[in-house]
């Protein structure tokens, strides 16, 4: 039952690519549907996560990727649980879609035993064994995801690496010692920018002399995908991985999409753009509602199956958000485990006097 | 006036004082309005926004300082500054030195320092002892809006790079502020601690938001008829060491304070110059430390807490210097 | 064995015994062949020679041990580790506590520490005290050729991060080994001390290069009649307070030794540990610090001399423990 | 009596500009007999440097220029007293020729009171009014460079800024960081890389996934220039400073040069490189050799005046080199100098024990 459709022309831009991927891509009802569901979900973990912030739950950095769930769902699709996969702190979708879950995610929100690193890490450290995280410096993954992929060339895996980050991170200088490094040793290694259009408060053309990331890697091919339509995001990530499979080093992909909300919860997010560019992007390129256009035009389900999706979706986030309130916070000894790896610790750790000492 | 107003001011006062300088740094101009009034009154040209490329726009401070401007460089946290550390102490703290005295550099680096609430661990270090290592750098640790104001307007005078290192979470925080503080000659001096508060029996020296903490402590301290002296140490180099000697000679105890990891840290250092000192033969107890944990700083609520000093453990290590356990 | 010879036979060994540890760094491979033979032995896949990007390649390092690889990840000198700092601290030291132990990090971070001949201020940082600082990693300082093979072996096959600090001076000279540690299951144990000299009249503790004179220095004060504890302490974190506790119990007096900067490095820690711990009461005299100066490393070599410690000077300082002036 | 000479086709290759330099030189007489006689003297001054390094009166690194001294001098000639240079350790002829003395570089080396630096930095730490060193770590010094430009713009002074470095070093992640601030902020900076095709023991292509230098800039414009040709150089370096002034924002130039000797003195320099490349580029490319072709060709004077000028110039670096080995070594006291502004330091300072204290 798979079927082909066309994307839009204004799909893809490339650099330095001979072709780009193929406009017709192939999908099947399931899939599209399961997409529908998880970007539904996905919003809805995030929109979760909004309100336990504002009711003072969740402590700290709390950063949301509400409008750029094309990017994690589409991405996973089109991948293998074998590939690897890193970004920065606007964590929550990758970690779910590379084998964490919600409940998982939430608690480590809620600083509890249940959280995927166990309340540990907070909102910016989220690990699964094929998700290096969630990582709170920016632009640092990016050489720590050269390295998965020098590993799985090292270890002659057939699999792809991608490492992501953001327009603001993208001019950061060991973003380019990565490239340089991907380039001269032919790595696996797929750069994925996530273009939405700001950096915190500064815009894009504050920051970067370039913005058409996808052309930042030099001798490094690009390809410029738009990233708020998930089967455009789908196909862009089949070709990497296949390009980076078949030996042909590295790739720079730019995903151009937007957030919706502020940098992080304590933004606002209005002072450094107009809500009229918020509000437009909102209903013009919503990528949930782009899939869910698609899906009703091709006749795959209506509208209220649709609507019956979204449901489950929340109502799968409002269970798993209960159990992650239910978890207890950490045990007061996990403050000394996991400094060192278990059985390799000193004989003894300093707490904040000479009397706080933890024997191992 | 709160530490934020007060760092305010003293820029605003430096820059309308002397055309070259300027800050620079991330979302330092147009970005929620922290420094909304400078960019107001100074314009792009003074206050400048940058890329996030710590190693880049600070070697940059340090160039234009060598130039002949002032640059504030503003770290969001001194944790970024990691990657800009190279130029900080190798092309700020030692090219004066290398020269011969021929290139001076008058760069103030400055941000929050330590842990913010909730940020874990990469987000929460202090960094005191490792600037405080390095000959050629000034390095400040201010507490209250006075300090601040008066350190920030010397570090900008002063003719050396400064590492300025504020903390996130006194921001908020007001401060009374005396009436020599409100004018824009209000200048402290480098190097020098300040004694908040006296007293006889016990000796409690902190710096930045640990300030605070102590003088709650004293506060309970002389609850039970125990009088603690707590000196805010104020700058990390030069370290006051005779203000602490004065204070223990008269005290005979002391406790150091610090947010900072353990080893290598700011009360290691007095512990060992106070050893050293003609004030060790003062002492009636061990130097005691308070520190933070010697683990990376946990995320979750409860485990944090245990991560970083605070009031009653202060207590109970000053009651412990004093040989008394309850 | 050279400790340069050492070294290579450490990491020749666990290549041998481990597919996953390779070497990487600045001209580890092709240059004037310091290690000639690992490239001969194991190939460009194994022995790579990087760009001169040290965040990045530090970086690329942490990631392929993240994904499970033990890379060995050489920096030219650490004072160029500066410009990693932050890949080495955040990613490195970090990432196994932040994912609740869901992700080690094996890697070794190694290269030349302190101060080399003549070459000046950005050249010759000693870096044993900031990275000892660092919950999460572990910080090692070997002296001998011995040192150097044993624990670079348990280095490359600790589950942690490890920061390896040589010394540039030490690389040509030679050393005994014992016929165990001609072995290739050689290894000792990282936060250990030794006792390379016993004594019962002072106890000089020191790391890397400063054995070397600390073990000139007893042999000096031998000939006067004293007898001096020379303790090697080979690793920075963890830090053997047990082992110096016990000869300070013994000796009743503490040097301490090293050539980083004074201020808050690995003597003022030490002497703030045994001040806190029950080893006080055993000092008869204060604890002595000897240490580089305080000040740039300067480039003549008159002044260099100055500037770092020496044989004599230790003598000098054992005897002012010991209240003799001559 | 300016004349008009014609570089040869090859000198230069542009990216992004809409034409190189003119191809037409104006010389005088006077001006390529001074640069004759200014290369010969810098080549003298390194020699006398490396004979002195092997007599052990020079310690640590010490890095020449034997073979790059068309760049130190060619600059000079195209740029005033007002503008301003900074470069790395390789960089004695650039002290001298921007206002330091030969005495004072060869002083600071020996570790003399007559070094530049009064002997505290040794070979990779000098300084003029107009030269900013003379800097040890790989990279650093182009951020720094773009700082200098920076101020040069805030200052409003019509002055370029040569910021200085290697293929090696180029590429350092902070050469990105700098390279974007610059063009982002229109700075009048001159990004100069030279090119001598080996980072210590690593040739371009093993350093560098792209070894055109000069297009590395991105939306910077950049020129590629003959390293070798003094005469092309000058013309280039006439051509960025303009650029720079003219308000055009940033420039990458690439010298391509080539140096004989290792990369520093404990370097043979023949492991990584055969000894008929090196014979091959001193014998076709020398810069000295070249620029006496183009003065005997063109009649300005003959190989005995030339000789003359060698003569002179070895004379002046043997004078030099006694002098600045007559100069005592620091005064003790000055360890404790230059640490801080003086007037502005600590009350005392420590030395290596307790007893070793010095008050200001
Ligand atoms: C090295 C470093 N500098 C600064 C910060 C603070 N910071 C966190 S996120 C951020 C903006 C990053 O923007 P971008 O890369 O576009 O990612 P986005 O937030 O848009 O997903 C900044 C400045 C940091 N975490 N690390
Ligand atoms: C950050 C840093 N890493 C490494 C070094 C050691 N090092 C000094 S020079 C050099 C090679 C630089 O090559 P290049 O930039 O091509 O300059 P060249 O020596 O050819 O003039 C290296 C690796 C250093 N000084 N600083
Ligand atoms: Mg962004
Ligand atoms: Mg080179």
């Amino acid at each position: 039952e798979p079927f082909q459709v066309k994307l839009h022309e204004d799909s893809f831009h490339t650099y330095r690519l001979d072709a780009p991927p193929n406009f017709e891509v192939e999908v099947t009802k399931d899939m599209l549907m399961t997409m529908y569901k998880e970007m539904s979900t996905m919003r809805r973990m995030e929109m979760a996560a909004d309100a336990l912030y504002k009711a003072k739950l969740i402590r700290g950095f709390c950063h949301l990727a509400i409008g750029q769930e094309a990017i994690a769902v589409g991405l996973e699709h089109a991948i293998t649980k074998q590939d690897l996969v890193i970004t920065a702190y606007r964590c929550h979708p990758f970690a779910v879609m590379r084998g964490g879950t919600i409940k998982g995610v939430i608690g480590e929100l809620l600083g509890r035993q249940a959280g995927m690193s166990n309340g540990k890490g907070g909102s910016m450290h989220i690990f699964t064994p094929n998700f290096f995280g969630g990582n709170g410096i920016v632009g640092a993954q990016v050489p720590v995801g050269a390295g998965i992929a020098f590993a799985a060339k090292y270890q002659e895996k057939p699999i792809a690496t991608f490492a992501m980050y953001g327009d603001g991170a993208s001019n950061q200088g060991q973003v380019f010692e990565a490239f340089n490094m991907a380039k001269l040793w032919n790595l696996p290694c797929v750069f994925v920018c996530e273009n939405n259009k700001y950096g915190m408060g500064t815009s894009a053309e504050r920051s970067s002399s370039n913005t058409q990331y996808y052309t930042r890697g030099d001798k490094i091919p690009g390809l410029q995908v738009n990233g708020m339509d998930i089967i455009a995001v789908l196909q862009a990530c089949r070709f990497a991985k296949n390009w980076a499979v078949s030996g042909n080093g590295p790739l720079v992909m730019e995903f151009v999409t937007y957030r919706y909300g502020g940098h992080s919860m304590s933004d606002p997010g209005t002072t450094y753009r107009t809500r009229e560019e918020i509000q437009r992007m909102r209903s013009t390129q919503d990528p949930i509602r782009g899939l869910q256009h698609y899906i009703e035009e091709w006749g795959l389900a209506t509208e209220e199956e649709l609507k019956k999706l979204d449901k489950q979706a929340k109502a799968e986030v409002d269970e798993a958000v209960e159990e992650a309130k239910a978890s207890p916070e950490p045990k007061i000894e996990d403050l000394w485990t996991d400094i060192y790896y278990k059985g390799t610790e000193p004989p003894f750790m300093r707490g904040r006097e000479r009397e706080e000492v933890h024997y191992y | 006036m709160t530490v934020r107003e007060a760092l305010n001011a003293a820029m605003e006062e430096e820059m309308l004082r002397d055309e070259s300088v300027f800050i620079m740094g991330e979302e330092v101009a147009r970005y929620n309005g922290a420094y909304k009034g400078l960019l107001d009154k100074f314009g792009e040209k003074r206050v400048v926004d940058t890329p996030i490329t710590e190693m880049g726009f600070a070697g940059l401070a340090v160039g234009a300082a060598l130039a002949g401007l002032r640059p504030i460089c503003e770290f969001m946290t001194w944790n970024f500054a990691m990657q800009a550390i190279d130029q900080i102490v190798n092309s700020g703290g030692k090219t004066y030195y290398m020269s011969g005295g021929n290139v001076p550099c008058p760069v103030v680096f400055r941000g929050p320092n330590g842990a913010a609430a909730g940020v874990a661990a990469q987000h929460s270090q202090d960094y005191s002892a490792w600037y405080g290592q390095v000959p050629g750098l000034k390095v400040v640790s201010p507490w209250s809006a006075e300090d601040c104001k008066g350190l920030l307007k010397s570090a900008i005078r002063d003719p050396n790079p400064v590492v300025f290192l504020e903390n996130e979470m006194l921001y908020g925080v007001s401060f009374p502020m005396s009436e020599a503080a409100l004018r824009d000659d209000f200048l402290l001096p480098i190097g020098k601690a300040k004694v908040e508060r006296e007293g006889s029996d016990v000796t409690i020296v902190a710096h930045s938001k640990m300030v605070t903490h102590s003088l709650e402590a004293a506060e309970l301290l002389a609850k039970e008829g125990i009088k603690a002296e707590v000196i805010n140490l104020r700058s990390i180099r030069p370290l006051d060491i005779d203000t602490i000697k004065k204070s223990v000679k008269k005290t005979n105890r002391l406790v150091t304070v610090e947010g900072g990891f353990p080893a290598f840290g700011v009360g290691s250092e007095i512990c060992a110059q106070i050893v050293e000192s003609e004030a060790f033969d003062y002492l009636d107890a061990p130097v005691e430390r308070v520190t933070g944990a010697d683990v990376p700083t946990p995320y979750a609520k409860n485990l944090e807490d245990l991560a970083f000093p605070d009031t009653p453990l202060i207590v109970k290590v000053a009651k412990r210097a004093l040989y008394r356990t309850n």
